[in-house]
């Protein structure tokens, strides 16, 4: 039932959440989470290139979103995730997820997002203004935050 | 049942690919291996790159045919075995 | 900082999400909710109507941003709602909260939601398909999950 | 400071409006009347309409100049005085 896909072009949220709830009288409620790149102040980022697993990706985020219904009363959810360069301000991952209920659709929500950071094959590397580069380390964080599901 | 003899298929992922100085490649399943920590193991011996990429291997994550798989995880000849770091996408 | 608005007509999702994160290349995260009219199987809903009062509303609302811009290092926050008459399906409520990081833009949207169902003067009359009409009740999970933060 | 002559101006919203018969009325501050509380019980008295309106009172919420109030909140001459079931939007 979800919607994945994983592309270099930017997703259109307007147009994703139309699609997600067409036809649907029995939603009550959208969560949604958008992910972009962020500059830091310090170490300004000029750019992201965000590389993956092609053969792994979907299928990765096609448990991610199975488990999310198996978890959640869910009457739909989108998962894009975009490849590639990106600079700074440009979109990520756009999670959708819809419920009858707010609840549910937040928890989903959440969830979806803190597996996809953990569980789904892309890796970050980080160009900065100065000409350096590096591999985004995982934080810890990431994997409390996964683990409280 | 895959043949016997096909070989692996061996991906590397982000700074494992630059440390190896390669995203793929394709090796017989050595005799003596039958598991991914075995296999970490035979291809760190192959060059100074691989040394490097596996210097330190609970840096390493690794998928046999698409699965997260641990180092106890049986491999046969076939597989397609990726080695990565911790993933950062999202 | 926040937009607010209460409005009869319909949002455009995705201007508001350009909005919010125009111009900022600080966000790393925008957490969303949005609330739609949603029938039920054993009684359609047909029409719903907001109700507010139109002296306190703007105002119950800012007070509802302020104590998110207290809590969480936002960057950016914007609540819609609507009032009148919606049909079945229609978008009634648009939250979004931005953030340096994902935790606090999605708190931040829970939270603002959750509020907004216990301490904004709204009230909705559910009127149905075979001409019924009712003041929704208030939900005690409703005053549970405002009590959380 | 208002006017001490200033009317109080009474809102209802929702079924508080239906069972009244009013959205908004306006009346002077009782004599014996401080609080939201006494006021309720002197509204309560004006008509059987504003009698179901406040019959069940846990059932009733009031602001007092666009702030939520409780039933000891004091009131003053030309206050706007607003009552209206728990809210339910979002």
């Amino acid at each position: 039932m979800a919607r994945i896909s994983v592309q270099a072009a930017d997703f259109d949220i307007g147009a994703e959440f139309a699609a997600l709830t067409a036809g649907h009288t029995d939603i009550g409620g959208i969560g949604c989470f958008i992910g972009t790149v962020r500059a830091n102040a310090n170490a300004p980022v000029s750019t992201l290139t965000l590389e993956h697993y092609p053969a792994m990706t979907e299928r990765a985020i096609a448990g991610i979103t199975d488990e999310a219904e198996k978890r959640w009363d869910l009457l739909g959810c989108t998962v894009i995730h975009r490849v590639g360069r990106l600079a700074a301000g440009e979109n990520i991952v756009l999670v959708l997820a819809a419920a009858s209920h707010r609840q549910a659709a937040l928890d989903a929500t959440a969830f979806l997002i803190d597996w996809l950071k953990t569980k789904a094959p892309f890796w970050k590397k980080e160009e900065f203004a100065d000409g350096a580069a590096s591999w985004v380390a995982a934080r810890d964080a990431d994997d409390a935050a996964a683990a409280r599901w | 049942m895959a043949d016997i003899d096909a070989p692996l298929t061996i991906l590397y992922f982000a700074w494992l690919r630059e440390r190896t100085g390669t995203s793929e490649e394709s090796v017989p399943l050595p005799a003596d291996v039958s598991t991914v920590g075995g296999l970490v193991a035979w291809l760190a011996a192959r060059s100074p790159g691989h040394a490097s990429a596996f210097v330190n291997r609970r840096a390493v994550r690794c998928a046999v045919n698409q699965e997260f798989a641990a180092p106890e995880t049986r491999i046969r000849p076939g597989d397609e075995i990726a080695f990565f770091p911790p993933v950062t996408g999202g």
